[in-house]
Parts: structure tokens; sequence; C-alpha cells
């Protein structure tokens, strides 16, 4: 019918077309049974990961009087570069009265069940030229992290908690410092002091050339950066423990000041402990609808023509796929399959049951990839 | 001031012909008048105001506060404000961070420290009125003045009280004079092979770099930096033009000090 | 902690940093650094072109010593010329912004120093003209930053700041009109242009009384700015033929 | 030793290339020999023992080549472009023999798209691609998004067998482009502005910009200044500029062909719309 008009359509090269009309460009190269990044359909990016020599543990000294890292991972994935790096921080809980020792009591609902997790609190920053507050993207990225990281129960609360040390100086000033767990002298027993610390983690994220949806990047190097995260012991001065020095004050009512207060030893350290079986990594994939009308005008077989098929892309990378993709699915499954994170936003494809089987089950693979490359990835 | 292209081609040519011919007809190391008053706010413990001839005018006021210097580090807290300046930009928190690490690291704290426990700890603030030319030599000589006019309150409570803790008590009317040596900070323009010494605002507009020199008890040292005083004119400068200007310091700070002094 | 915040998650408000106990023992104070006036173990790495979404990009490792953890490690990206909002100008505007990646030890106000210091040296350098009404932007970030926050002396970031800017802008096809380089020297940082007979930027920032003449600072900073500024003509020429 | 003669080499920002002004001694006449600063290399006054000189500098990596410039019949002041069109003759009155010295990055060259659109900023008279984003009664906005660049093609019009560029329409000799990289949801692009009086070039004042443009389609226009400080002024008057990629029905429907300088049909819903098209050559 189109051969009636003498219709020559403008021609682009085909960067100057994914620029145009990324859309069509994106269309074009579906037919073709290609991605504009070149990779096969159900194709992952290569991913890379390294400490980076960031931690302290690769320093040859504690840095006394600043911030110290206490995890890191430096994380490639095709062009899109990320650099996580854990800080940690002291919170004092003051205990209620009637406290008791909460492993006994196991309560099984669902906020309780929050309550035995510990959580990190992220930052993620996307270098995109621009200064100022941050994006809507970045916010909603720490948010879902820190939410995953809490409901996927990596991190025990008990691996939080700080097994307080007691540095006791004998006369001629050398101190030693005495761990409840290490020597179950008598001593632990009398420290059930009334006061209870724990350790507070915060993770910065920093992402280089953003090229594609970045939630699954971010989880994947957070997750290898705890993994590589060692806590420091902490300790109390002995003659400082229980003791409340009264400040005298004229004209108002003396209060009592407790000075001392919790010093880490620059020795001791202990890696973080995670339920081994709640680490899960993450990968995200999309489905897309093939446009018959955009095709490229197939020389051979005419006859076969698929009316709006639909395809599962894995990995979504670059400007052209991200324009056209409004379907996407969001899996973070452990490698034995286990799921704990399950996202799929319909859009307008239809995304059919084998669609989200066959996308649990590349989630499964890539997931099992990544953690062989955790166990042996570089320290 | 806005300069025309024309205008400011010529200015440059003329300040960079040897010797400088300056607009205003100053010689290269001659400083412009500028009045100077002290003590004048009765809620803080030193003050001054600086009012130049091209109209910059620039207030600083002390206060001391006592404080236990184991716990507090830094003893002096500088806090700068230039109106029309937004105070993030660059400007504005480049002048607070050089003055508070001079300050901080040229002042001695021996003659802050009050008792063995607690010293005195200075919060400078410097309010720029309107700011023609870069204002940096004028807050400094404005806080020069204000340190060297500071009254502090007289301790009447005994000095060493680690062991007995008792906060420090002080006389209800008596103070003691500061005497600390404070640094001078100055901005010279640089012309072509030319050096300038407090260069006016058209003539920072059309000046290749500038230079910041510190002046402290006697002779240049530690913050020596270039400094951008404009955008449009900015060009490498030979070594040499550096040595001249911080010869013109050596030569001219202390006639500065001893006019500072008078106070 | 700044609880006000609403857009970053910060944390429990009454969280304290990790304290570590100060070296109460006779241990020695920080040993002064030893001179690090010995130009030879200076090695540096160098990568252009990782940031896909900057127009340049350079990845720097600047390591003085053997010790692997003591290099400095930064990634310079330039975003340009992009348009600028407001009124017409016939030149490009500058913008420096710099960002420490993993742990902040460097006070804020003098990173705006070195942002001022940095965006003067760079607006004597680029050929602003050939680009109207458009803005160059600059962000610089410094992954590891190896000098203990006490010590707090800038000279190895600067001049690793300069020759990072120059690689970046080489890499982003933006006319300079020359390869700018920083030497340094004790607490001295000086950068140079036209192969050292003009001085683009002065940083001295702590009194090291033994060297009060500026032209013996300049001259031994020379020294190792030619050093610095070989490598980086090396690399941009070997980069330029290898992938031909 | 003339510079001109020596083979390209590679040169880094601040190589020194050559003195603005050359003496050739020739066996009979000597010849003063000017070479202009072109693309990637600036003249800069260096100072050499004492006197100080102007020279000519690269100010980008790449390949330094120099190309002879023909004397024209009027000598634009002091163009740095070669200009299009410039007569053969090569008769110099004075005898002063011109040379353009330029450094370009060799990888470039070939490739029909280059993304170095930090060295081609829209200028006047360039010919650009760029989107709808918004149209008023009076004129239409845009984004620029690539800029045609007229480099000589490399085989030199043979014909679209080679590698070489290849036309629109076929045949070689089309335009290369360099495409701007920036994204525009981050508001990167350059924007333009094409007025009411500049869409088309036969009766200007009656032209209604609802029929010429619609928000998404992709324009082909010429820069006619660099206007204010948030936009360029562009004009679709010739007949080659105009809309060239637009989606039927707002972008709801499918992709659009021209049938003649004014009407655009959807060849699968039928749908005929009205717009300035650009001529399809």
């Amino acid at each position: 019918m189109t051969d009636s008009i003498e219709l020559r359509p403008i021609s682009f090269h085909p960067d100057v077309l994914a620029r145009i009309a990324p859309d069509l460009s994106m269309q074009r190269h579906l037919s073709l049974g290609l991605r504009p990044s070149l990779r096969s359909f159900e194709e992952f990016r290569n991913v890379e990961i390294s400490d980076g020599g960031l931690s302290f543990a690769s320093k040859s000294d504690i840095d006394r009087k600043g911030n110290n890292i206490l995890g890191s991972n430096v994380l490639k994935c095709g062009k899109t570069m990320v650099v996580t790096s854990i800080t940690g921080g002291i919170v004092e809980e003051n205990i209620s009265g009637s406290y008791v020792d909460d492993e006994s009591a196991e309560s099984s609902n669902g906020a309780d069940r929050l309550s035995r997790f510990g959580q990190i609190y992220p930052v993620v920053e996307v270098e995109r030229g621009r200064v100022g507050a941050p994006t809507d993207e970045e916010m909603t990225l720490s948010q879902r992290l820190h939410d995953c990281v809490l409901h996927s129960g990596l991190i025990p609360k008990k691996a939080l908690d700080v097994a307080v040390g007691i540095r006791s100086t004998d006369s001629e000033g050398s101190s030693s410092i005495l761990y409840p767990d290490e020597e179950e002298s008598a001593l632990s027993s009398g420290l059930k002091s009334r006061r209870k610390w724990t350790y507070v983690l915060y993770a910065k994220i920093q992402v280089f050339s953003r090229d594609g949806p970045l939630f699954e990047i971010c989880w994947n190097s957070l997750i290898y950066a705890l993994k590589t995260t060692q806590l420091p012991r902490a300790f109390v001065d002995e003659r400082t423990a229980d003791l409340k020095i009264p400040v005298s004050m004229r004209g108002r009512s003396a209060t009592i000041r407790e000075t001392f207060d919790i010093i880490c030893d620059a020795s001791k350290f202990q890696p973080l402990r995670l339920n081994e079986e709640n680490v899960a990594f993450a990968s995200n994939f999309a489905i897309i609808d093939i446009d018959p009308e955009a095709e490229l005008p197939k020389d051979g077989d005419e006859m076969q023509v698929d009316q709006g098929s639909s395809v599962l892309l894995a990995d979504i990378q670059g400007e052209a796929e991200e324009a056209s993709v409004f379907s996407t699915i969001s899996v973070i499954s452990s490698e034995s399959g286990r799921l704990k994170h399950f996202k799929v936003v319909g859009g307008s494809s239809n995304a059919s049951i084998e669609n989200l089987k066959k996308s649990l089950n590349l989630a499964r693979l890539r997931a099992s990839d990544l953690s062989a490359k955790a166990s042996n990835g570089a320290r | 001031m806005v300069l025309s292209v024309t205008e400011k081609s010529y200015l440059h040519e003329s300040l960079a012909s040897v010797p400088p011919a300056r607009p205003d007809g100053r010689k290269a190391n001659q400083f412009r008048p500028i009045e100077v008053f002290t003590d004048f706010l009765p809620a803080s413990n030193g003050s001054s105001k600086v009012v130049a001839s091209d109209g910059t005018e620039c207030l600083v006021s002390v206060k001391c506060k006592v404080v236990d210097h184991a716990v507090e580090e830094d003893l002096v807290v500088v806090d700068v404000d230039i109106a029309g300046h937004r105070d993030d930009s660059g400007l504005v928190q480049g002048i607070a961070s050089t003055l508070s690490k001079v300050l901080s690291t040229q002042l001695d704290r021996s003659c802050l420290r009050l008792t063995k426990k607690y010293s005195f700890k200075l919060y400078i603030d410097v309010l720029v009125l309107s700011s023609f030319s870069h204002p940096l030599t004028l807050i400094s000589f404005a806080v020069y003045s204000a340190l060297n006019s500071t009254q502090l309150p007289k301790l009447i409570s005994s000095d060493d009280d680690l062991e007995v803790a008792e906060l420090p008590t002080f006389h209800d009317y008596d103070f003691v004079k500061l005497d600390v040596s404070v640094p001078l900070l100055f901005t010279l323009a640089i012309c072509g092979k030319n050096v300038l010494v407090d260069p006016a605002s058209n003539e920072s507009d059309v000046a290749n770099n500038g230079l910041l020199v510190t002046w402290s008890n006697g002779k240049v040292t530690a913050p020596i930096k270039t400094l951008g005083l404009n955008e449009d004119y900015v060009s490498g400068v030979s070594p040499q033009s550096l040595q001249d200007s911080i010869k013109m310091i050596e030569q001219v700070a202390p006639e500065v000090l001893q006019a500072l002094g008078g106070i | 902690m700044n609880i006000t915040d609403r857009r970053r998650i910060l944390g429990p408000s009454n969280a304290k940093p990790l304290i570590f106990e100060k070296p109460e023992s006779s241990e020695q104070e920080v040993q002064q650094p030893q001179e690090k006036s010995n130009v030879e173990n200076e090695s540096m790495y160098i990568k252009n072109g990782l940031v896909s979404n900057a127009n340049g990009s350079s990845y720097l490792e600047l390591k003085n010593g053997e010790l692997s953890e003591q290099c400095t490690i930064l990634l310079t990206s330039v975003y340009g010329p992009r348009p600028s909002r407001g009124a017409f100008s016939s030149k490009a505007s500058l913008s420096v912004q710099f960002k420490e990646v993993t742990i902040e030890k460097i006070p804020s106000g003098e990173l705006k120093e070195i942002c001022n210091f940095l965006s003067n040296i760079f607006s004597a350098v680029i050929n602003l003209e050939r680009y109207p009404k458009s803005g160059i932007d600059i962000f610089l970030s410094l992954v590891q930053n190896p000098t203990t926050s006490d010590e707090g002396n800038l000279q190895p970031i600067i001049a690793a700041c300069v020759n990072g800017i120059t690689l970046a802008l080489a890499d982003a096809g933006i006319e300079i009109f020359d390869t700018v380089s920083a030497g340094t020297y004790k607490r001295n940082v000086v950068a140079f242009s036209k192969n050292g007979t003009e001085v683009v930027g002065l940083w001295k920032d702590k009194e090291d009384d033994t060297e009060n003449n500026i032209l013996n600072v300049i001259e031994s900073c020379k020294e190792s700015y030619l050093k610095n500024r070989k490598v980086i003509i090396e690399y941009l020429i070997r980069s330029r033929d290898a992938d031909i | 030793m003339v510079y001109y003669a020596q083979s390209a080499r590679s040169a880094y920002p601040g190589q020194l290339i050559c003195p603005s002004y050359e003496l050739e001694k020739g066996p009979d006449s000597q010849k003063v020999i000017r070479y202009i600063a072109g693309a990637g290399v600036a003249e800069q006054d260096y100072e050499l023992n004492g006197q100080n000189i102007l020279a000519l500098t690269a100010t980008v990596v790449g390949e330094i080549k120099f190309d002879e410039k023909t004397k024209e019949a009027v000598p634009s002041a002091g163009v740095a472009e070669p200009k299009e069109g410039e007569i053969e003759e090569t008769v110099s009155t004075e005898d002063e023999k011109h040379y353009i010295v330029s450094v370009t990055d060799k990888r470039q060259d070939g490739q029909a798209v280059n993304a170095d659109f930090a060295n081609n900023l829209p200028r006047e008279g360039d010919i650009v691609l760029a989107r709808v984003t918004r149209i008023s009664q009076q004129r239409a906005n845009v984004e620029i998004l690539a800029v045609e660049n007229k480099t000589t093609p490399v085989d030199s019009g043979v014909g679209s067998n080679g590698t070489g560029v290849v036309a629109a329409g076929g045949g070689s000799g089309g335009a290369t482009f360099s495409v701007s990289q920036a994204s525009s949801d981050l508001g990167e692009t350059f924007r333009g502005l094409i007025s009411s009086r500049d869409v088309r070039a036969t009766d200007r004042d009656k032209v209604k910009i609802i029929e010429s443009f619609r928000p998404g389609d992709i324009v082909r226009a010429q820069v006619i200044s660099l206007g204010d400080g948030s936009n360029y002024h562009l004009s679709t008057a010739r007949n080659d500029l105009g809309v060239v990629f637009a989606k039927a029905c707002n972008g709801a429907g499918g992709m659009m062909y021209a049938i003649d300088w004014q009407t655009m049909i959807a060849p699968s819903t039928g749908f005929t719309e009205a717009r300035k098209c650009a001529k399809p050559f």
C-alpha cells in the first residue's frame, strides 16, 4: 500500500537515530534479534569487584583522630562503577528497668520479627554533573536499600551488640583489657551495668557513569562491602565503670554526670556476622513488546508476521533501553533460590507467567555466579 | 564598577606599563587612606570598624566565652558575612576558612589560657557592609585592631583548679587587656610585570593575578597563595613578580603595623 | 549528625563516632613525614575516559613511597561546554567542585578554598572564548586520601587535582593553552605553565622556616613539575597513538 | 626548515608548532609565509630570550595538519575556518602564502558521527537537528540534539560504495554529525527558538505554528544567530529544512512520511497531518 505514493524515508546514521528516536532505534535492534548494547536478550554484564584497599584493614594503622572505613567494595559492572564505604558509630541505649535477656522472650509476630534484625543507613550519590540536594532517584535508592537490608534479615541484631570490655589499669599503669566472652571469669557477672551499647552502620555509596537502573548494582556492592566489614571491640575504663562524678555548681542542683564514654580498641577487630542464608544478590529484567510496524523490511520470509510478541531482556543498560521499557522486574534472590525481594512494575507489556518464571530462574543463576565471585573475590 | 572592554584594556595597558600609572595616582606600594574606630560596641569584648576611601566598610566584633580547653579543640571561631554575597559562595567561605586557619595557627593559645583547665574561646564575627574591591585586606586590618582593643574579664578565683573542681569566677568590672600578636593578611594585584598593593576595584578587574601574603611577628609567613581577583583577565605570572611582591610586603608591612598600632 | 536533613537517611541522632584511645604511651608522636622531596619514587598511574556520562574524565593514582595504601586516588570528570542559563556571555564560565567520596577529612571551608584556587588556575589556561554562552563544570572526587586527618597537609591532593583536571580537559577535547601541571616541595604547591616559565598557581599553607626565599621554593617545585608534565604528555600521546 | 613541509605528527596541548610568520628563502625570491590558527590551535605570545614573538601552539591532543589556504576574492576578516567555495586561483598578489594550521583528532575524521560536541558548538550558518519541545503562536522552542558539520567527504564524493560517509538519501558527500551526549531530561541540551516569521520563506506573516510543528517532532534547521543567553535563533526557511521525523497524533501513532512540503501521512493509519516538512534529498 505504501509504494503507491513514492515515499523515500529519510534514513539516519544509527547513532543519530539512537539520539533522535530512542524507542524506534530500540525496536529496530529488537527486530534484528539484538540489543543496542549488542548483548543477547538474556545476557548479563560482567561484574568485577575488589575491596579497593580502602578499608582500615589494608592500612597499617588506624586513623586515631578521624573516622575509619570498616568495610569497602568497588564494583565495576559494564561501564558503571560503584564505590561503597561502610563507617560505624556507637549509640547507647538505656535498658528499661524490667528488661530481661531477650533470647528467652522469642516473639513471632511481624513487628517483633523486625526488631531481631539490625539495619544499615545508606546514602547514595550518583555523579551526574549536578550540584545540590539529592535527586529523587538517590532518595528512593537509599530508602529501598535500607528497607531491603532490614526486611531480608541480613544483619542479626546480636551482631551489632557491643560486648563491652573493662580496662583495668593496675598500679604501674600497664592496662589490660578483659572481654567478657573471651574469658568466662567472674568479672562478666559484675559488669551487668545498666547500660547497653550497639553499633550503628552507615554506608556511603557513590556511583560513577550511570548507564541504567542502579538499584541492583548498588545492592550487590553493599552486600560485598558488608561481607568485608570488621567491627572494633570496645571497652570502658574500670575505675569509671560505675562511678558518678558529682559536679558542684553554685546556685544550681548538682548534676550527676558520668564522664566516661566508650573507647574502641585499635588492635582487636571481629568481622560482622551476617546471616549467611539471608545473603542474596539482585538482578533486573524488562519485558518489551516487539512492534511489528517498526520492523525493518525483512528481505526473506515475509509471511512470518508475529503480532506483538514480547521478549524478556536481562540487565537493562543504556538510554535507549531505559527510555523504551515500561515493565520492569527486580529480583533479589539467594543462590539457593530463596526470594528476598520481588518487584514487578506491569506497564503495557503482557508480563506473562512464563516470562516471570524465566526471570526468577535467571536471577537464581546470576545470584550463584555473583556469590561465587564473592567467595574468591579479591580480599 | 562596570568597565567596558576598551576601558579595561586601556586600564590594563596603563597598569602594566613601567612604572604603573594607577588611575588614582597612587604609587605601586601606597595604600588608600582608611579610618578605624574601635571599642564602640558595649556588648562585645572588642570591636572595630574600618571605613575605606572607596566606601568599603567592615565591622568586627570579638566576644569571649570560658571553655574547657581539653574538650574544645580550636579556641578561635571566625564567621564572615559579606553583604551582597551568598553565605555559601566561594568568596565568603574562602575568606572565612583562610582567616580561621591563620588565626588558629598564628595566635598562641597561652595568652587565652585562664586556669589549668579553662581558657577563653574567642568568637570573631566579621560583617562587611559594602565591598567593592577584594575585602580580605580590610577585614584583616579590622580583626587586627579589634583584637588589639579587646578587654577580657579579670579572674579572681585561683588558677590551678585541677584537684578541686571549681568554676572560674570573675571580678565585677575590672578588665584585662588581651595582648596577643595578630597576623596581617595583604592582597596584592599583579599586572604584567608590576605588583600593586591594596588594589582598588577597577584595578582588580584588570589584574592578571592576585596574591595573598601573611605578615606575622615581623616576617612574611605561611599562607601565601595566588588569588583570583577577576574572571576574565587571569593569566600566569612570572616567578620574579612573586618575589617582588614579597619584597614589597616586607617593606610596607612595618609601616602599616606602626600606623595600626597607634590606635 | 545533621538530623534535620529529611532527604538523607542519617541514622539515630544520638549516635557518637567511634573514638579510638589516643596512644598515651610514649609512642612517638606521628613522626614528621619523612622529606618527600625525593621525587624518584613518586609514581603516577593514569587512566582516561572511565566516566562515560561525562565529556571527559581522568582517573589518577599517585603513590609516593612504596607502601600501597599511601596513594592518593582521584577521579576527575569534566562536564561541558553545557548551556549556561542567564545573561549572554561571549566566554564560557568555569566552576570547580571538590568532593570526598569515602570519608570527609578535610573541613568544608578548606574544600572551598581549594576549589577557588583551582578555578583561578584553569580560567587562565582554558581557551574560554572558544565556547560562547556555555559553562564548563569540573568535578573532583577524592576516593582515597592518604594523609591522616591531624596532619592535614593538602599538598599531594592539590597537585593531584591540577594534574587530574589537565588530563580530564584533554580527554574532553576542550582547548587548553598549555599542559598545566603542579610540583610540590615540602608544604608548597606551585602550578606552572609554558614549560615552567610562568606560575599560574602558588599554594603555601604551612610555615617551614627553612626556605623563606620564594624563588628557591619555585625552583625546587619546578623539578617535580617537569617530571609530572613529562608523564602526562607521554600518556596523552601514547594513548592517542595506541587506539588509532 | 620550513614548518609546513613537516610530516604530520601528533601534538599535545601547549606544544609550540610554528611562529606566526616565517621567511622562506627560495633560490630567487623571498616569500613570507603566514600561518593562521585553525581548529585546535591558538596564537599566543611567547617570550623567547628577551623579545616576545607570536607563536602558534596546539590546544588539543591530535594530528597537526597544514593546509594551504588559497587567496579568495574577498579576504574575509581573519576567519579561521576555511570558507566553502573558495576560488581555485592560487595567484597570491603580494607574495605571501597562507597556511591554516589545525590540530584534529585523527580518530574522528572517518566516522560519520563523532561525540566531539565540545568543539562543534552550533555557530551561525550551521545546520542542526533539534527536537520540538514547546510551541506557541509566535514561536516553537526546540532542544538541539546534533550539529551537522560540513566536512569534505572521505572518498571525495565518488559514491556510497566504500565506508565513506553516506548521505541520507544515498550517495556520499552527506554531512557528518556531532551528536550531543547531554541527556535532555537533565535540561542539559542547548535550546533553540524558531520564530513564526522564520518558518518558511513564502508569505511569512500568515504562518500558523500549529500547522508547521508539533512537540516531539525532529526538525532540521539552520542557526541564524547565537541569540540570547539561553536560546539560539533557528530558521527552517529553506526547502531542505523542516520536520524530518514525526509521529502521528502527537507521538501516539506510527511514524509519518512527508508526501509534499506541507503534509505528512502515517501509512498504517492513513492519517494526514500538516507539517512544514523538509524535502527528502
